[in-house]
């Protein structure tokens, strides 16, 4: 609903920065969030707005940062593809794929270090796995044995390309991260509820010094690569398999369950949280340009 | 011979006459089939040319550069496309230690034409990891040509000088001129790769611009001529090597120079300019040469700050008329409904 | 024994550039060179004298390299760190560990693309095995089923740093290549003949169009690193590991088979090559600094 | 007070010193614990410290670039270190997008203390990609700092300073300064990272150093004062930010500019340097600033050819005449059965 409130408000062209949104993906956040602790961190890359969230940041900061004030989690001067809120453990989105994949894993490294129970969570798409850094990445956590999920949200598209010319169709995304030796398993990520056992059993060998893990979930993005629309006319993807995976609904797939019904009552509160958020983050003043003015080093050490 | 193509559509004509012509040039790069086509300037070529000389590729941009050179090096043409010059940094190794050098260090035995388009984000907050504009990495490395056509007529001629070239071409494409019209012959035509551009005559100041703000520039110049005062304008266009020479004599006609690059200031291009025409025409200058461009920190996102990040023409103006001795007050242009977050408008060509 | 000589020459100080020497390991370079044809191409690292004489190089143009000279495969330029030698199908070598693999896949793309039935072999060592690029490398040659041999030669080291800190000791490196989903197989790096079954069995399904293949070859460098000299005194590895593998020879492998003995009289001409080498490269002319002033770029095009 | 070590036990002394104080910092990088320990540098600190906080890493520089930032996001104080600032490009997209920009993009919240020291080769046949000094590269992006200290005593307070310092440092080390010794006090002191020194006091030209090439000037002031002539000589140490002011002032009292960089000179350092002269010190210029530097092409193997790559102190003093208005001719110096490929045996502290 969230994100639903962004894409109605997006034309507006008052949120004036790319948004990539979550909306189909949301039961893997979810899911996987769920079992984080709050001295936890969670790291994502461009599409990360609902890992933000669900880590349990601020869904006023998020909006306000959309809108570029002062108000917002990076104070304007990250926009929607540079989010961090450490008082959410939420430790950073950066939007060049693959990039924050080894800063999670430091992230890691360094709770191990301080001998802190600290448990990092690093979001990934199918497309990053493509990328040589996560491949050194998943080395290293395993090399040293560190408290890191990967966790990779498999849509099948980065950005308009099909798997196809990206990737072999005779092997797993979970089979190539096997191949450096970590422990992986694989589910439904439009099953918040499976997520979170994946998740949560995950978690518990990683709390209990086994090492990293990854998780391979598969999901589905309903509208447009980086927008607020759908896409689906423009042709790079066909009718029938959105018509598919937007049956499998993560949030239909709940109620049907009947774990979780989407009452009226809850469905106003929501709309009225999105509501005041939206209005907190346009009455927000802008940053005051005076004060980026500010030399970008700190002072000298001495 | 009239006939109007914006940049984006130039650029693609370029691509599809070079696949044309050549059956070594292949042109790659992530969504380069899709159905944006790289901001329309790879539409259609799939379909005319076949997935195996257009094609897309795994979001892997180190490794791809490595097998573009591969191809370079056993006789291909590749043409490596990359959305934002902020992923290739990704690249950089490739770029730097190998695509550059091959060909010096291997004592001329092979040659590697290929060339490497990135495009430069700017506005609609890309902020900091997707507007950044590098051109002054690359200028350093000696063995790359760097180019950074400005209008559609030169992204068309020197695409395909590029493509023909038989060495590393880097070619910097700013997102704001991809709309922006401009004559562009049916024609294969060539603009050299190393050639600055005289956009306007002057008499007063030398104004070069680079990429997007020789726009500005030339905005710019139309105040100062209210003002009754006569700024040459230069089009930078290629990077490295430098056209010095086009410069260094403006300025022995101007004895002034104001250099207003599109990216960075410290470190960055209009230092070598500076360098080299106070090395070579010291004694004509009135002034000393000054330069604009970005501050020394990253982009922001948000629009209020952003708006501030850029030399817009009225500052540029300011900037000439002060080291002509004046001081004028210019305006900032008029631009209606607009936000300084998206491209102005009225820029169209011929220029 | 070239590469003894080379040590032997080496203190004299005129081969003035560091040379990474495959004592030990020749075997690979031998066994998977012998199944390829001229007309393919061979790429290495850092480490690639072996290779670049199994390919068919010429030893007057290696030494004369190695001695700054004219004659140099590579003019002067490149030294014993960065060869080509297209005569010999050898396409290139360069010292940044990882670099060269995805131009090896280049070559190979463009002999698909050419129609031409090329087929390239790459050479890399164990410690590239970590680096981004070469997974990135091996995905992109699997997804366009490229005609490239990945030989890795094992020599347990990375410079001075052993496996333990750079990678898990619960897989090896061909699972780990197998994680892309390509073809794997391992052998002993020390027995020519077995490497040869391998590689040759590797190219007929390259050349059979059925895609590319990665050969895990466990080996042992005999010398240091980087230079002319054993260091077994220095600590980073055991005496006892380097005697084990000392005793597994590669020459005495095949000679106690009976497969190939080397006679006195081989001795001598493989010597007096060796020494016309040496002569021709001390006696042939450096560089002239006025040639290689040259601006960089080619002219402009027109 | 008078003890001597060398720049590479300068820096191990620093790490040492650092590890021992604050349990924060960890040092990391391919080859930090073996046998050689980075030509000396970290040798034995692992012993020291344990083998948690001074490690070997795997051929992984790009991931372990964005390891040593999630490091510093969360509180410590990595050093990364590089036997080659060639190999280090592996690692630019996490230097400059990251790195780089973290304090900065977010808005401040945390800030990034780490630092990557980097070795610059030369000499001895290393040839295209073992011998680069990219200095420039890092030099043109904001948020980081980067420093080339050239004696064994800035290179212990500048390296204390740098893991002290919460913005990212990048310490380029050359390799021939490894062996040269200096006075270098026991205690932990700090040299700013933002200030350029001047080691020798002149009157008729400054000559501008960077790092090795600090060593070539004093030889080439030697030579001028020989032949009458007065200069006085900078080390810039830090390349980013610039201490203009120091060589501003300088060049007030001298009217002449020759920088002498260790690094390609297009594009370069010495650009940066001459630009921000000119536009701070125009009218107390007597003639043109001029820059040296390495040539517009890879650095060759062959010492045939790379004898002639790098300026040398006869060279130095006889630009700097020039720029006099005299014409002497100086020679080389003498060095006895020493190649060009090696470092002079004769530089050695204190400087
Ligand atoms: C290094 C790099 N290359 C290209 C891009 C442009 N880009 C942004 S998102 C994206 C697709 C990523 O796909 P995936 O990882 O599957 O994530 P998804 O968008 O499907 O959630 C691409 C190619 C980028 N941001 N960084
Ligand atoms: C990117 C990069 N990092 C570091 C180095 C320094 N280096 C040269 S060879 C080498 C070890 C490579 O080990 P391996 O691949 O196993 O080859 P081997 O030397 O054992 O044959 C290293 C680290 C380099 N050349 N390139
Ligand atoms: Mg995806
Ligand atoms: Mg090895």
């Amino acid at each position: 609903m969230v994100e639903e409130a962004i894409a109605n408000l997006y034309p507006e062209q008052e949120m004036r920065c790319p948004v990539h949104l979550s909306i189909g993906q949301e039961a893997a956040a979810v899911g996987v969030c769920d079992g984080l602790r709050s001295g936890d961190l969670a790291v994502s890359g461009h599409r990360s707005h609902a890992h933000y969230l669900a880590k349990g940041g601020s869904l006023k900061r998020l909006l306000a940062e959309l809108y570029g004030r002062s108000t917002g989690c990076t104070g304007g001067l990250g926009g929607s593809m540079h989010l961090t809120d450490l008082s959410a453990g939420f430790l950073a989105a950066t939007p060049i794929v693959g990039s924050s994949v080894p800063v999670a894993v430091g992230a890691a490294f360094s709770a191990k270090a301080r001998g802190s129970d600290r448990l990092v969570t690093i979001f990934v798409g199918d497309g990053a796995m493509e990328t040589g850094v996560v491949h050194e990445s998943l080395n290293f956590a395993v090399v040293h044995n560190l408290p890191v999920l990967f966790c990779c949200e498999n849509n099948l598209y980065s950005v308009y390309s099909p798997m196809e010319v990206r990737q072999p169709g005779h092997r797993t995304i979970a089979d190539l991260a096997a191949g450096h030796g970590i422990r992986t398993s694989a589910g439904d990520g439009n099953d918040a509820e499976e997520v979170a056992v994946l998740a949560d059993d995950a978690y518990r060998s990683i709390r209990a010094g086994e090492g990293p893990v990854f998780l391979e979930l598969s999901t589905y993005r309903w509208r447009e690569h980086c927008g607020p629309n759908y896409d689906n006319d423009i042709g790079y993807r066909s009718l029938d398999e959105f018509d598919l995976w937007r049956a499998n609904d993560p949030i239909e797939v709940l109620a049907a369950r009947g774990v979780w019904s989407q009452r009226a009552s809850d469905t106003e509160e929501i709309a009225s949280e999105i509501h005041l958020a939206v209005e907190f983050a346009r009455e927000s003043p802008f940053p005051d340009p005076e004060t980026v003015r500010y030399p970008v080093l700190h002072r000298s050490v001495s | 011979m009239n006939r109007s193509l914006n940049y984006g559509e130039a650029i693609r004509e370029a691509l599809d006459q070079s696949l044309s012509d050549d059956p070594d040039v292949v042109v790659m790069g992530l969504g380069v089939p899709d159905p944006k086509g790289v901001f329309g300037s790879t539409l259609g070529l799939q379909e005319r040319h076949g997935p195996e000389r257009v094609m897309d590729i795994p979001l892997s941009e180190n490794a791809v550069t490595g097998v573009a050179l591969g191809c370079a090096a056993t006789g291909m043409r590749p043409v490596l496309v990359h959305q934002r010059v902020d992923f290739t940094l990704t690249a950089f190794e490739q770029v730097v230690n190998q695509v550059a050098k091959w060909r010096f260090m291997f004592n001329d035995q092979m040659s590697v034409p290929m060339v490497i388009r990135m495009v430069v984000g700017r506005g609609w907050g890309q902020g900091p990891q997707h507007s950044q504009s590098l051109q002054a990495l690359f200028a350093h490395i000696p063995g790359l040509r760097v180019i950074m056509p400005t209008t559609a007529h030169d992204a068309k001629g020197m695409m395909i000088a590029a493509i023909r070239s038989d060495d590393p071409v880097v070619c910097l494409e700013h997102r704001w001129l991809y709309s922006i019209e401009d004559e562009v012959p049916e024609s294969r035509y060539v603009v050299p790769l190393d050639e600055a551009r005289i956009v306007r005559s002057g008499t007063d100041i030398t104004l070069v611009g680079v990429s997007y703000m020789t726009l500005e520039c030339l905005a710019a110049a139309d105040m100062l001529a209210e003002a009754g005062l006569s700024a040459e304008v230069v089009d930078l266009r290629s990077i490295r090597p430098l056209d010095t020479s086009a410069i260094v004599s403006s300025v022995e006609r101007t004895s002034r120079l104001l250099i207003v690059d599109n990216g960075h200031v410290v470190g960055g291009v209009s230092a070598e300019i500076v360098a080299a025409v106070v090395e070579q025409a010291f004694s004509h200058l009135e002034v000393a040469p000054e330069r604009m461009g970005f501050p020394d920190y990253p982009t922001p996102t948000s629009p209020a700050l952003a708006d501030d990040y850029y030399p817009l023409p009225h500052q540029i103006a300011m900037r000439a008329s002060e080291m002509l001795g004046k001081r004028f007050s210019f305006q900032p242009i008029d631009r209606g409904e607009r936000r300084l977050d998206q491209p102005h408008p009225a820029y169209q060509g011929p220029f």
